[in-house]
């Protein structure tokens, strides 16, 4: 090439480049005149300073689960009161395994939304367009924010991953031996992760919403069948497990272009179940992650699909046992099986049901639709004799082998009362094992440990099996993101402390005493005029409970975003819906810009909106994220008692006055605060103390002396009457005589009495963040 | 021992199997004990001493608490059930007293100064395993002992795992030469 | 926007996109005809066919470190015989950790590689060009055989780590809970994120070499004083430990062009040493991992700059017990430090001078080079007092409160006999405490466990320093990738057996019995003619020893890739070429098609190539990636001793004769093979037991008889030298007389004869590749 | 009992602890037993038994693998030690016999079948854990002991933590008492 060549070469590419950058900027940004904010793509460190004005209120508590690491060949290293060979001590460690817990929730949903991107471009195109609705203008919340940028087409989302796997690397990276070595830096960092994990849940549930129609954040959607009884074993059945919607989908789409859909049932467990029936509401629920091994036991599932996260990791083993065929179906999970996704359809359908192979790996979900349902099709009435009534007589059969070694009672992570209930049972009595039936999550564990290697699992669902028979239940239809207009709505409650708060159930059903209690809290809640929002498992927990009426709650209270409403937002992604409505209270009702402006808005967030989040039952390192990701936002989160083995909390300390001064921006003063709200990331031991502390953890600074009023009511209330006495804090509630509620002025006012309280001025704007320097300072 | 639930294992430190003498060595040496009390001693139904194992077990621990004038924090929901035998116990969550007790410069539940003993019974054994873990690590300044019917390995004693009878009667031992150290003290101090 | 305005925009974009894609191919692919081949880019599951045959001869063996998983809050789940709550059991357990290792580890690479990447675009544009001279023509092997494209410039490894970055993310993913369960899809994905691990390291020295002007793979390169006692203690002295060669880079461009670079020491610990005299040769390296603890505890550096990995996670600690100063650069390790990046200089060092500040973060390279020159400048007088001569009085007094609990010595990593050493110093006797130090690595596990409290390390400093006052070896530059024209010469003889091997020594210190062991494993292979390259510590150990002339293996061993030659890549990034060079074998000599060729080019290194690397100290997650890199290729690796506790391995079974077959190309025939190499990672006890097994696993199956005699007079001699028997399974690598070693011929007939042996046919072009369908079937 | 390097505790199962008599009711019960010596116990100074007790740890286990006519793998560079005792062991690497030990299809070393019970003495400690673990894991077919000095947890049993001159003792021990064993055995036979 000549040099002339080159120089002209050279100029074409400048303007592409330029004409590029226009034209990005152009597509991206229609119709969007907010100034770009100062946090756009924020790097690891770029929001350290609010990250570090959170840790100081709220410290970091750590549980270790274990005093050794074991994560390099100089170990493994005992902690306890030593450092490392790699010169680290048992709290920076335990940040680091939390860290990397967060980085492994996060990788878990962003590869989710990636393989999802990816199918759903190869589908409908780079360029279909991401349009939530007439209802919906801001449609990617968190994407404005931490972005600043906002989606036009599905093509967009992916530099957005991108973004969040470079930042996901550069994580990681730091949980390497011999990196980060300072505790306030990691939690920094695990912020920074649930960061990004709720970007890419927002990235995945708006690109499916978008992508395969699902509803639009409409009120009042549909309600859907939800438990184990809704299924017609008569029918070939397939089983969906896991949480990418992908395979599902392609299932009932194929199910219905082939005018199929009478003749399959197509049901799901975990977050594809939701998904699911967010694409097609015939889809049946069977429930959440707790019924997996059971169902999976009951052999009524002719085909089982595998797609992510969440799966028992034993299904192909469990599948075989009852002669299930099981398509796996991502990169995430493939279980050793052959890969036929190149291979002919029917080439393979027969393999299946020839049992030339144990099953397959199909990387192409509308292969799986076809597969699935064309090999149930054919399987199911081979599998008839499978799908046999349950037998007590050879549970009691069973039970009589039991060598009492209590091992089972033991290994229980509830130590539910496994033991005494396989003596009764021995002795053909099944009440005792019937409860545990009802709170048991099927982990299997006893069973694992059983000196007399009974089956337990199996033990268990048959009793409940032929107990429960018509486990029959209803759950809302995920609706998604909520409307800019009920948003428009309830900011002004909400903000003002009129509504008293937003509670969203979510995660996964480690509960310590099944799942009623979470369907429990709910109710008193919605009674109370909270708005309930609730995703995945802990969403279809709420639905397989009925009230003395035999209705569930999604029959009995309203599918609306405001008082006393519960909505199902959807599955585990849906959650960036949780802090995706807060933002847009800041951005629609108090017109905080939120174009790449984290940190005002999690500002705002912390001091004025009351939500908070109940992982009741979190498990996984997915659920990890998600916490963090809500608490970077300024969203406290409560999780079960399970949860303190996430070795890590972040807890307030309302003794100590000074770490909750805030600054008053209209006044420009540092004034004392309160200890709204008081824990960042609280574990509760009982279903009792999560009711208790609710009312209090959504009081926030910024309330008004009749939205403190409610709130303090509920408070006093629910403490009185789960706890049964009167909250030993409310002093530093009450501001000053007009937060005290009528109801209990009395009781309130000697309260305050017996504690010398003193009245405080409530700050007008307050805020954690630095006073603006002045001009020319 | 093994721990009760076998897997709370966590490394080459475990608690000393404690006894009813030991616990009393324990309490004699510490300056400014507390008791945390859970929800899993607690009978649901609410029934008494007369019938209920679980009453007799909170029956015992209030003898023991009120013999040795030993602060109660009742954690879970275990309040309620103590209030109604006119036992006032401080109700709060077991991961905020650990917060408190892990900080040396905690007052302590009367305002004294940081307690340096810590008994639990009651508490829901893995959150009291995490628990302890936290106190074992950054509580130097504490003892941690365990009076629950299953070995604790994170605490620094622990009552064995045991039957529900064995149990009853460590809590009573427990009580009776608690009493009899009383009386002992209270002749030395009138002497 | 009228419709005629967006139809025409949209034209544009058409046009610019094409326009923008012809120009990219152009730019990326000048001169470069070679068709794409089939494995561009490939995605998790894609050369999974690959993988499992590799798995189906080198089966997976686990060591599990840990009975239990902690990993979600359904745990701890004991896995001993037992399946996990998620349905996980030990084997796939120990394959998940696996692979969780490795993620780190490439996370680490990819992450610095990132980091890097920036930093030189900033400081060099994206538009400077990858040119690494006359000499070398593939610049990039591993991109070119995965990617499919070769960079032009240094903005094209974008792409590189973006594809790195989302591959990453979704092997991460896998290791969630209630993911993968099985554990050759586990394998599998370790072996991706191995190749993802090789291609950032690629990625970072390639740019680093081209925007640093760093060696060109050039012969010869300079000398390096290397050693604890090179260092003037006179001057201020400037520490960089780490990875990341940037921050020490503009350090010493900072000294040279203020004129400063007589005023002032650098010096540097582990990769960043390496890489900064590879920037400079006039900085000196202090030595490998094994000496930080040590060096900063002898209080001679006045300023550490910590960069990235494998550095103390209590630098900072430590630093501050001698009044040094820390600066931290990346962030990866912040270290809870003020963040400095955007302050003024002058205020950052004077805030450091006068201890307002522990230490500063500053992402600024350029700034870190000012900043850490001016400060040691101004302090090294103040701290002239803590440079002190040691003084081993003090050392007997605290020797004398030992309370023989003889913990040092149990939890010493390697029983090193502390506890004598410490009895002997008690009585002022020293010489075996010094022996300690001579092997510790200064771990500090023994002080942290002393129930005296005891300052070990410090002690054993202080013997050390004083016995050994002048520690100062030589190291060559490292000089980076091999150029064309020396594979041009070696391809022939190595595929073809006559230089018996190319031994790799490679990484970190966690030796059994201290690094002169490497050197005098290189030495052993050096005398007889293998080539031997090593990087990052394990180069450092080569250097630190000397012979009985007292000259370093370096000084004594031409730099050349040839026989007899000993070469310094470089640092630990520099591992990429230890592949890349097979690579080019396969490409230059045997005119393989390289790109998007993965499959054919590991295969024909796995059959012809009689390369091996050994990580005799391997410690970190890097390392493990690192392996799992290499393995992929078909290149084995030798671990030590502490290796088993990577809890994985990969043997071969030499008895079971059917997992040795071949295909052999030219005759379409199946034939039978030799366990050749025999593993593709073993874990060795001791240095003998590496040495005699690295002629074995040099042997291939394509040699010819001439190089198989070499290669098994290697064999046999080193096995009788090391072992002191002949290696009972030499029969197995004797395919016909032509085969016996012309020295040893009455020996090996009689064995041969005592097995009963056959000769057997050699396969022309041994594979295990499949065999190509023919046209039309 | 703690293991010799405390870390290497795994969870809950721990090894017996072993003495010589619980040992030979090992052998006495094993068909195939097998004996991995490695570099440990090994002088690297060459002395010989009259000054060195390495030398006589050696000697030990020669005497033991002869009485019980058990076959003997050398791993590590232990090999050399032996052949210049003139007695024949299998040199191999310590990873080599695990991976072929925890195979229940292996021939074992004479051909006779799979091993039921493997001694180990004077393997690296950490890497015999390592190895043992995955035995204990993966190798259900057989039995592991250890009679190095250190108590390893890995094993199904170990001799516990003991000075030198204990373990000597321990050896000479598991020496007479196969001789005795051996003797009636043969008694036994010949009536
Ligand atoms: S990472 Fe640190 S603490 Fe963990 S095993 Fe390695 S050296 Fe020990
Ligand atoms: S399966 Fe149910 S009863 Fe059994 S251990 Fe798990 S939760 Fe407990
Ligand atoms: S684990 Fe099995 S044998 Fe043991 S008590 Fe429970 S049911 Fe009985
Ligand atoms: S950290 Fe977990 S895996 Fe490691 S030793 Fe502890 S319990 Fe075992
Ligand atoms: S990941 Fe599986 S094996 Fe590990 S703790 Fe959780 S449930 Fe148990
Ligand atoms: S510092 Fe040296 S002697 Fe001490 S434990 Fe570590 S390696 Fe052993
Ligand atoms: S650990 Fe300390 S006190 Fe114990 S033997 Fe070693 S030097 Fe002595
Ligand atoms: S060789 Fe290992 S220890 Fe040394 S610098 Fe590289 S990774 Fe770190």
């Amino acid at each position: 090439m000549t040099l002339k060549g080159i120089k002209e070469l050279q100029n074409e590419i400048w303007m592409i480049k330029n004409l590029k950058a226009n034209f990005g900027e152009l597509r991206l940004n229609r119709n969007w005149d907010e100034p770009m904010g100062p946090t756009s793509k924020p790097n690891v460190t770029d929001l350290r300073a609010w990250d570090f004005k959170l840790l100081s209120r709220f410290e970091p508590f750590y549980a270790p689960f274990c005093d050794m690491c074991c994560m390099c060949t100089f170990g493994k290293c005992d902690l306890l009161g030593k450092k490392g060979a790699c010169g680290i001590n048992a709290d920076a460690q335990q940040a680091r395994t939390f860290l990397l817990s967060c980085c492994i929730g996060t990788a878990a949903h962003t590869a989710h939304a990636h393989h999802l991107l990816k199918h759903l471009i190869e589908k409908k195109g780079e360029n279909f367009p991401i349009d939530l609705g007439m209802n919906i203008d801001i449609e990617a919340p968190i994407m404005r924010t931490v972005i600043g940028e906002k989606p036009g087409k599905l093509g967009d989302f992916r530099k957005v991953l991108d973004y969040c796997e470079e930042q996901l690397t550069y994580l990681l990276s730091a949980t390497h031996t011999g990196q980060e070595g300072n505790i306030l830096d990691f939690e920094s960092k695990t912020f920074h992760a649930g960061m990004i994990d709720e970007l890419s849940k927002e990235v995945c549930d708006i690109s499916q919403i978008a992508a395969y129609g699902m509803p639009k954040g409409e009120e009042d959607v549909p309600l859907i069948e939800l438990g184990l009884g809704v299924v017609d074993k008569e029918k070939p059945v397939i089983l969906c497990i896991g949480h990418n919607v992908a395979p599902g989908a392609e299932i009932v789409d194929y199910t219905n272009d082939k005018g199929l859909y009478n003749e399959v049932e197509v049901c799901g467990i975990c977050c594809s179940a939701i998904d699911i029936s967010r694409r097609d509401k015939n889809a049946k629920i069977i429930g959440p992650l707790s019924k997996q091994l059971e169902f999976i036991r009951s052999g009524i599932a002719d085909v089982i699909v595998v797609d992510e996260q969440c799966i028992r990791t034993d299904v192909l083993e469990e599948a075989l046992k009852n002669n299930s065929t099981v398509i796996v179906t991502t990169d995430n999970a493939c279980y050793g099986l052959p890969d036929r996704t190149n291979e002919d359809a029917d080439k393979t359908v027969s393999d299946l049901i020839e049992r030339r192979i144990d099953g397959a790996l199909i990387l192409d979900a509308e292969k799986v639709g076809e597969i699935a349902v064309k090999t149930a099709l054919r399987i199911s009435k081979d599998r008839r004799n499978i799908k046999i009534l349950p037998d007590l007589k050879e549970v009691t059969k069973y039970a009589e082998d039991c060598i009492k070694c209590r091992m089972c009672e033991r290994t229980c992570p509830n130590s539910f009362p496994v033991f005494d209930a396989i003596q009764d049972a021995g002795e053909g009595q099944f009440s005792k094992l019937l409860e545990v039936y009802e709170i048991c999550y099927s982990c299997g564990k006893c069973e694992e440990s059983c000196k007399a290697d009974l089956p337990l699992v199996s033990m268990l669902t048959k009793v409940g099996g032929h107990y429960l028979k018509n486990q029959n239940y209803r759950i809302r239809q995920g609706r998604g993101p909520i409307q800019d207009v009920e948003i428009r709505k309830v900011g002004r409650p909400i903000v003002f402390g009129e509504i008293p708060g937003i509670i969203a159930f979510v995660g996964c059903t480690n509960y310590p005493k099944g799942g009623e209690e979470i369907a429990k809290m709910a109710e008193e809640f919605l009674k109370r005029n909270y708005i309930v929002v609730a995703t995945g498992c802990s969403a279809m927990s709420i639905g397989e409970y009925k009230d003395k009426e035999g209705i569930t709650l999604y029959e009995k209270y309203e599918d609306v975003f405001g008082a006393g409403g519960l909505v199902n937002l959807g599955s585990c992604v849906s959650n960036a819906h949780v802090s995706g409505a807060c933002i847009k209270i800041a951005n629609i009702f108090a017109k905080k810009p939120l174009r790449a402006n984290y940190e005002e808005i999690a500002d705002y967030i912390l001091n004025r909106i009351g939500a908070c989040g109940v992982a009741f039952g979190a498990y996984s390192q997915k659920a990890s994220a998600i916490t963090a990701g809500i608490n970077r936002w300024g969203i406290p989160a409560i999780v079960g008692p399970h949860g303190t083995k996430f070795k890590r909390l972040l807890l307030g300390r309302k003794d100590k006055k000074e770490s909750w001064k805030v600054n008053d921006l209209r006044s420009g003063e540092v004034v004392e605060g309160e200890p709204s709200p008081e824990h960042l990331l609280y574990a509760a031991e009982t279903k009792e103390e999560v009711i208790a502390l609710i009312p209090k953890i959504c009081i926030r600074v910024n309330d008004t002396p009749k939205g403190r009023q409610t709130k303090l009511t509920n408070y006093i209330d629910l403490h009185q009457k789960y706890i049964e006495t009167f909250p030993n804090d409310l002093h530093l509630f009450v501001r000053n005589r007009n937060d005290i509620p009528i109801t209990y002025r009395k009781q309130v006012t000697e309260f305050l009495e017996s504690k010398g309280w003193k009245p405080k001025e409530a700050p007008f704007e307050p805020s954690l963040m630095d006073f603006k320097k002045e001009e020319g300072r | 021992m093994m721990p009760w639930q076998p897997t709370t294992i966590a490394g080459p430190k475990q608690a000393r199997v404690a006894n009813p003498e030991s616990v009393i060595r324990m309490l004699k040496k510490a300056k400014r004990p507390l008791f945390i009390i859970g929800p899993v001693i607690i009978c649901d139904e609410g029934c008494d001493e007369t019938v209920c194992h679980k009453a007799k077990i909170r029956s015992s621990c209030m003898d023991i608490a009120k013999e040795w004038d030993i602060p109660v924090v009742t954690v879970g929901h275990a309040f309620k059930s103590f209030l109604k035998e006119g036992f006032d116990t401080e109700p709060m969550g077991i991961i905020e007293i650990v917060n408190l007790l892990k900080d040396p410069e905690w007052k302590g539940l009367r305002g004294e100064g940081q307690h340096d003993l810590v008994l639990f019974i009651g508490v829901t054994y893995y959150i009291a395993s995490q628990g302890l873990s936290t106190l074992k690590h950054f509580a130097q300044h504490l003892v941690t002992v365990t009076l629950c019917k299953f070995f604790h390995p994170n605490a620094d004693a622990s009552f064995p795992n045991m039957s529900d009878k064995k149990w009853l009667k460590y809590l009573e031992k427990l009580k009776i030469s608690l009493r009899i150290l009383n009386q002992e003290i209270n002749t030395i101090r009138r002497v």
